[in-house]
């Protein structure tokens, strides 16, 4: 008792809890993904899964075409965003803390009201559903992850690089080019951790936004899921997986990681 | 302010407390889970069901309902999730499927005193279970019917003539592009477009519907898949369950579904004043029958049993079919009746039928609606389909090719640019910082 | 005003954040390659005034001109001057050398031409070697050395220093201040150096520039400015000094410490009240008796300060003065002290007395300071308002420690030890000055209630 | 001045952009239409019916576990975070801190998908039949990361002699907690919860597969099961609008309170 007393006296040891709860919903998890990947309906090690995913091209296909259509809407977030969360960070906005609320707002309505709110759009103003429409949404979706932690990088960036750069003598443009926009890089990247996945792996809004006419790699990972295939699934989960560890090896800083983190 | 949140985190806490206790506590043994289509029965016979059998065997239940719309899935749900669902209401196919596959429990027709109603199924649903039996096993001893139906055009009458959608071809017009809604069901399109291409072959005798319906030859696949392919660029959408909607909002014309759907649509859209209507196609499609069945890991196997036989009580069977529009198996003279009535209030779709196969001898022309109960005559081009157990792999994955991925050139083109200039822009970057070192080396 | 060989010159400079007035009426004006330091205590505007003249700041009034052109409306970038900031400001997405070439590559300065100037620059701050190090990899005085190279290498004409070497560790600011001073020899660049430390401003400056509240209080050589300070504020922030109050009795004879001294200054008019600055290695300690002594005192404590004694002295009079010797005088001692004539720093009181404007409301209450005061009743009084002055010794305003109570409140600014009591400068809420005479002891920025009792009051006309 | 204007206006139409499909909801949650699109006249109706009829209590009731769902499980992620944000804070061993940050770096950078996939494969394979504990514990999971990431820093601008003062004057390490640590980061704690309330009662990807069997239906789940069947039941128009202000509100409150923070800051 006492030594359990003494133990929990230790500050460092409130983390066992937590780390315990780690291991068995957050790493257990993964390695059954892994491990269902590797593994036939019937049980037994296998690398079936993988050979169907590259025999059958309709997985892979998907996953390149979710991949390209993730590298528009990543592109298009950046156009509109980057500006946006520029202008918001310069003190040009008085009430810019009102704004950036307003801009953050959208991203705690629940997705699927979101998305089903833009197709009731689309709908209203007769546009036919398509990939078109799917890029748009998939704008709607997005475009706050994308500005906040951007917002988040030009809100903290010190003024006195931007000063010291002037005083070198570049003009405004240079400024921007040489400084302000190398300096806000990492919001950059985190901006895109936030759209590019995310974007892939959605299910639900690109079959919502297309009336099922376009399936992202999510798509197929769910229907394969749903319809029993759990190790097909899981080896797609797997996939996904590498690509996230993949992108995240690019993304140095993990503190910007959570749009939510910079909420705070 | 500090306080006032130390408050709401308090409440909260409270509140979170008595909600885990109070949500949590459920007692299986007296609860009915069913697991049956969305939009497939009226829901207020759910509670009603739940105070008759009280009344009958003095045992409460209370229902879980939950609602699936596509087969398969209900099936992984049950074989792998083992899900423990009392009563599931799947289609002919993979009725077929459960009871091969052991998941079906044998139905206890024993009611007690209360009268044995699952007699009022049609014998021409009967039959066509039987058509299901293996040797040492009869379909009907693992399931009953619940509702029936068959495979066509949902169609409106604004934009489309009857003519143009009485044959499954319609779905290659180049009239009905991006107006055309698939069922997303590879089953309902498979098997009516195989009898589609052996029309000729069926006509002439030299194939029977039923053997057809077991053909998962990859030659068959394949030029099933071909039609598909072609009819792509009508596709507008694949419909698991929104069709109906859609059609009621004229986004499309044209729209391959089950009877059922297309007279719920039918009534949706007459308050709107849109005009619908629905055929089946020439050469003849799939009639489908669902039927209750009692998976292996059901719980509560009486309550099931009974709200099987409860189902099939007239008042009941007509009140489903009033709600879900789709037909229910029930061939009761009260059933006739009221469709007769029913098909009064609708003149637009009433007509002279033969359902002598259904309600039996006397019924050989009687005025109904054909879209609940067709004629003899395109009754017979209609067949049920069978399980292909292992070989829907096939269905499956040619289904998926066909509605397949929208990867086009333009994508990979962007992919590839995208990824050299990121290989690019990396390769310099370090160059750029190995010539730096370099260069800090040197002094 | 304007001459050529000023390369700045700022007049009646004057700029307001909001309703603070952080620069009033300043002008200065910088010879060519002199190294002058701004001086005084952070808030006072002097950072202000060098972002004017590097152009981040416009000033609301007044002219800045540099190397002869006027400068109000050309931006930062486009200024003959460049800027060491606070923090370095290094750029840390750039390497060293791309720090450094940073204002070359805009230039659009051929490559080799580049390569070669921030090798020399780097040299000049002795940072060779370091081209290619991560300017986060680098130390504070590494990161100020680059920082110095970055901003000569467009070779301004003026090399504006915002508190460069505050950020250092004091060993290293006096090594910087060493290099610093090199480099402006070498280079003969006009230096603009920003700082709050006296001491650093002694021993770099050509000249020092004295500010406080926005206002230049004495411009001029290190050893004019230690030597005769203009004011008790110069006197007080430069050095150690006893200032105390005084008597010019005539022409070189000044009456402190209840005794009359022999002085150097005239044209102060007769029976003046006036501050004595004496600097604490001025007096001179001898034991007592000693019939050279002027006066007598008691040490009351003698502390070593590494080369010489700091003694205090507690006169017979009653004042306390501090004093600097060689050798220690252990306290309880009998001592006899010496001041020479030309030590003794004579300058002009800039009041005597607070000086409040104010109206009188009715016969006995005058409203001045936000408030309104009870007062006694004026036969000034005609029954309608009408504006007055009303001058409150600074020994009769008393200062309450319970705020609350207060009507009027204010907090300390600056306090001057004048031997027998404390001299405060308190700044009321609507940054109103009230001078006070107290023996309390209080701290800079300290809250303090203000009462001034009706009968302290002198009120007169306002004099239009 | 142009540029200004200029920036104004993109900002606006920005903003105008993402809002018009909330505008559009809102607006056409006051007529009774059932087809989106169609204006029949003024009505609350839908409101009136959301609340009144039982047509509609499978909503109610996915709204209502939504939010019990929401709170228990935002509850439990502020405590166990906290705790361990705490724990993790204190940690001498770099590489155990470094891999705790990691580890709860995972969800966040995980795609929902995954986390959901990878939840439903451990509760099956453990065989737990899901319901509302599993799908709790799945909320708990994604939102406790949130709360440890918001109550670090407040930790780091933490004075870290305050807990040993508050033992050497006597305190029990529980009461040093409750009455030295805890109040220096309630703002962080705070923060966290609704943030994680906030993800909570968001949450599609991961309940959509950890609902279970047992007629289980957060408010995600019921949009998507509805959606599927073409256009939003009418009552969802509402039940959207609602939502929306709320939200709405809670962020401003959050906001309020980030500012008087700073202003108290400020003022000392």
């Amino acid at each position: 008792m006492g030594k359990i007393k003494q133990f929990f006296g230790r500050r460092s040891s409130w983390s066992i809890p937590y780390l315990i709860f780690m291991l068995i919903f957050v790493v257990l998890p993964l390695i059954l993904v892994v491990f269902y990947a590797f593994r036939s309906p019937q049980g037994g090690f296998t690398l079936d899964n993988i050979k169907t995913f590259i025999n059958e091209k309709e997985s892979v296909n998907t996953l390149l075409y979710s991949i390209g259509i993730a590298l528009i809407n990543t592109a298009i977030c950046i156009l509109l965003g980057y500006p946006a969360a520029y202008i918001l960070s310069s003190s040009r906005f008085s009430s810019s803390s009102v704004m950036v609320a307003l801009f953050l707002i959208p991203m705690f309505i629940n997705v699927l009201m979101r998305t089903l709110a833009t197709v009731a759009l689309f709908g209203f103003i007769h546009v036919p559903l398509g990939q078109a429409t799917l890029i748009f949404g998939m704008v709607y979706n997005y475009l706050p992850f994308m500005i906040l932690p951007i917002y988040t990088v030009l809100q903290k960036l010190d003024r006195s690089y931007i000063e010291a750069a002037q005083d070198l003598g570049a003009d405004s443009m240079r400024v921007f080019f040489r400084v302000t926009l190398p300096l806000s890089m990492p919001g950059v990247v985190s901006g895109i951790m936030m759209v590019f996945m995310p974007t892939i792996s959605t299910f639900a809004i690109a079959e919502l936004l297309t009336m099922n006419n376009i399936k992202l790699f999510g798509t197929i990972i769910q229907e394969n899921i749903n319809n029993g295939m759990w190790n097909y699934g899981a080896l797609l989960s797997l996939i996904m997986l590498i690509l996230i560890v993949l992108t995240n090896l690019f993304n140095e800083d993990k503190e910007e990681a959570s749009a939510a983190g910079g909420l705070i | 302010m500090k306080k006032l949140f130390n408050a709401a985190l308090l409440f909260v806490f409270a509140l979170a407390v008595l909600s885990c206790s109070g949500s949590n506590s459920y007692d299986r043994p007296h609860q009915l889970k069913i697991y049956n289509w969305a939009d497939y029965i009226d829901e207020s016979l759910l509670e009603e069901f739940e105070d008759w059998y009280y009344a009958q065997t003095g045992d409460r239940v209370e229902i879980i309902y939950q609602t699936f719309d596509i087969n398969e899935v209900m099936l992984a749900k049950i074989e792998k999730g083992q899900a423990d669902y009392d009563l599931v209401c799947p289609s002919d196919y993979i009725i077929e499927r459960m009871i091969n596959r052991g998941l079906a429990l044998p139905l206890d027709r024993n009611y007690g005193f209360v009268p044995d109603y699952t007699a009022n199924v049609a014998p021409f649903v009967i039959e066509n279970f039987n058509r299901m039996n293996t040797p040492g096993s009869n379909a009907n001893d693992y399931s009953v019917g619940y509702m029936w139906g068959t495979v066509g055009f949902m169609y409106n009458e604004k934009y489309v003539d009857r003519s143009e959608v009485s044959s499954w071809s319609a779905i290659l017009n180049p009239k009905f592009e991006q107006k055309l809604f698939m069922k997303d069901a590879f089953r309902d399109v498979y098997s009516p477009l195989l009898i589609y291409i052996n029309s000729d072959k069926i006509a002439d005798g030299t194939v029977d519907v039923d053997d057809l319906m077991y053909d998962v030859s990859d030659e068959s696949i394949a030029q099933v898949e071909a039609i598909l392919a072609e009819a792509k660029k009508n596709v507008s959408g694949w419909e698991a369950d929104f069709g109906k909607e859609m059609m009621t909002q004229e986004k499309a014309w044209v729209n391959w579904t089950w009877s059922g759907d297309a007279m719920w649509a039918i009534h949706e859209a007459e308050d709107i004043g849109v005009q619908l209507n629905y055929v089946i196609p020439d050469e003849g499609s799939n009639c489908f029958f669902d039927g209750w069945i009692i998976p292996k890991y059901a719980v509560n196997v009486k309550a099931a049993n009974y709200f099987i036989n409860y189902m099939c009580m007239s008042e009941n069977a007509i009140r489903n079919m009033d709600v879900t529009g789709y037909v229910s198996v029930i061939a009761t003279d009260e059933v006739l009746q009221a469709q007769m009535e029913q098909a009064l209030e609708q003149p637009h779709y009433a007509e002279v039928v033969d359902v002598s196969y259904f309600f039996g001898p006397e019924a050989d022309s009687v005025v109904l609606n054909p879209i609940y109960y067709p004629d003899a005559s395109s009754m017979a081009r209609c067949a049920m389909m069978h399980d292909t157990d292992q070989d829907t792999e096939k269905l499956l994955k040619m289904w998926s090719r066909v509605k397949g991925d929208n990867l086009d050139a333009k994508m990979l083109v962007l992919i590839g640019v995208v990824v050299v200039a990121v290989v690019v822009a990396a390769v310099m970057r370090s160059k750029k910082n190995k010539s730096r070192r370099k260069s800090g080396k040197k002094r | 005003m304007k001459d050529s060989n000023f390369i700045i010159s700022l007049d009646h400079i004057s700029k307001w954040f909001g309703e603070k007035q952080v620069l009033n009426d300043v002008n200065l004006h910088v010879k060519k390659g002199e190294f002058i330091t701004i001086l005084g205590p952070s808030g006072c505007g002097k950072t202000t005034l060098l972002r004017i003249i590097a152009g981040f700041v416009t000033p609301d009034e007044g002219s800045v001109e540099i190397g002869g052109d006027r400068m109000n409306d050309i931006p930062p970038y486009k200024r003959p001057v460049n800027t060491v900031f606070q923090r370095y400001a290094l750029f840390p997405h750039l390497n060293v050398y791309d720090n450094v070439a940073f204002g070359l590559k805009l230039a659009k300065v051929p490559e080799e031409e580049i390569e070669q100037r921030v090798r020399k620059s780097l040299k000049m701050v002795n940072m060779t070697d370091y081209e290619w190090r991560d300017v986060e990899s680098l130390s504070g005085g590494q990161q100020q050395r680059v920082a110095i190279a970055r901003a000569l290498i467009n070779s301004p004409e003026v090399l504006l220093l915002d508190e460069p070497l505050s950020a250092l560790d004091h060993k290293m600011r006096k090594d910087m201040q060493v290099e610093l001073k090199e480099i402006h020899k070498k280079l003969g660049v006009t230096f603009l150096f920003v700082t709050h430390d006296q001491e650093e401003a002694l021993t770099m400056s050509d000249t020092i520039v004295v500010m406080d509240d926005g206002v230049i209080q004495q411009a001029g050589t290190p050893t004019d400015i230690y030597n005769e300070p203009v004011n008790a504020f110069v006197a007080d922030f430069i050095g150690e000094s006893n200032i105390l109050n005084g008597t010019m009795l005539f022409d070189r004879k000044v009456n402190f410490l209840g005794h009359d001294f022999d002085c150097v200054d005239e044209g102060f008019g007769e029976n003046v009240p006036v501050d004595v600055v004496i600097r604490p290695e001025d007096v001179y300690l001898m034991e007592s008796p000693n019939k050279a002594s002027m006066f007598e005192g008691t040490v009351q404590s003698c502390v070593f300060r590494g080369v010489h004694y700091e003694i205090t002295v507690i006169t017979d009079e009653g004042y306390e003065i501090t004093i600097q010797d060689y050798n220690p005088f252990e306290a309880g001692m009998k001592v006899s002290m010496i001041i020479k004539p030309q030590d003794i720093q004579v300058m002009h009181k800039e009041r005597t007395c607070n000086i409040f404007e104010g109206t009188l409301v009715d016969e006995t209450h005058v409203e001045m300071l936000g408030i309104v005061f009870e007062c006694l009743p004026q036969d000034i009084w005609q029954g309608e308002k009408l504006d007055v002055l009303v001058e409150v010794d600074f020994d009769k305003v008393d200062l309450l420690d319970d705020i609350d109570s207060a009507e009027l409140t204010g907090d300390v600014r600056f306090i001057l030890y004048k031997g027998d009591h404390y001299y405060l400068s308190v700044m009321t809420e609507d940054r109103d000055y009230v001078y006070v005479d107290t023996n309390d002891v209080y701290d800079e920025r300290d809250l303090v209630g203000i009462k001034i009792l009706p009968e302290d009051m002198r009120i007169r006309k306002a004099d239009k | 001045m142009k540029r200004n204007f200029l920036a104004k206006a993109y900002i606006w139409l920005l903003l105008i952009l993402l809002y018009a499909p909330m505008v559009i909801i809102g607006v056409f949650s006051f007529t009774e239409a059932k087809v989106l699109g169609n204006w029949t006249g003024f009505s609350v109706g839908l409101y009136k019916s959301l609340f009144t009829s039982g047509a509609h209590e499978a909503l109610m009731s996915a709204l209502l576990n939504t939010l019990i769902i929401g709170l228990v499980a935002s509850t439990l992620a502020t405590a166990l975070g906290t705790v361990s944000a705490i724990g993790i804070f204190n940690l001498r061993n770099k590489r155990f801190k470094a891999a705790m940050n990691t580890m709860n770096n995972i969800p966040i950078l995980n795609a929902d998908i995954i986390t959901g996939v990878s939840l439903f494969l451990l509760f099956v394979s453990l065989g737990v039949t899901q319901g509302y504990v599993t799908l709790t514990l799945c909320h708990v999971t994604f939102c406790t990361p949130y709360v440890v990431l918001s109550v670090m820093p407040r930790l780091k601008q933490m004075n870290p002699n305050t807990f040993e003062a508050a033992l050497d004057l006597g305190a029990t390490p529980s009461q040093a907690l409750r009455k030295v640590i805890l109040p220096q980061i309630k703002s962080g704690m705070v923060s966290g919860f609704l943030l994680s309330f906030i993800l909570s009662i968001d949450d599609f990807e991961v309940s959509v597969f950890n609902v279970g069997t047992n007629g289980l239906q957060t408010l995600s789940t019921f949009i998507y099961a509805d959606s599927r069947k073409g256009g939003l039941t009418p009552e969802l128009r509402p039940m959207i609008t609602i939502t929306f202000v709320v939200i709405l509100a809670i962020l401003i409150i959050m906001n309020l309170r980030t500012k008087t923070n700073t202003q108290t800051k400020t003022l000392k």
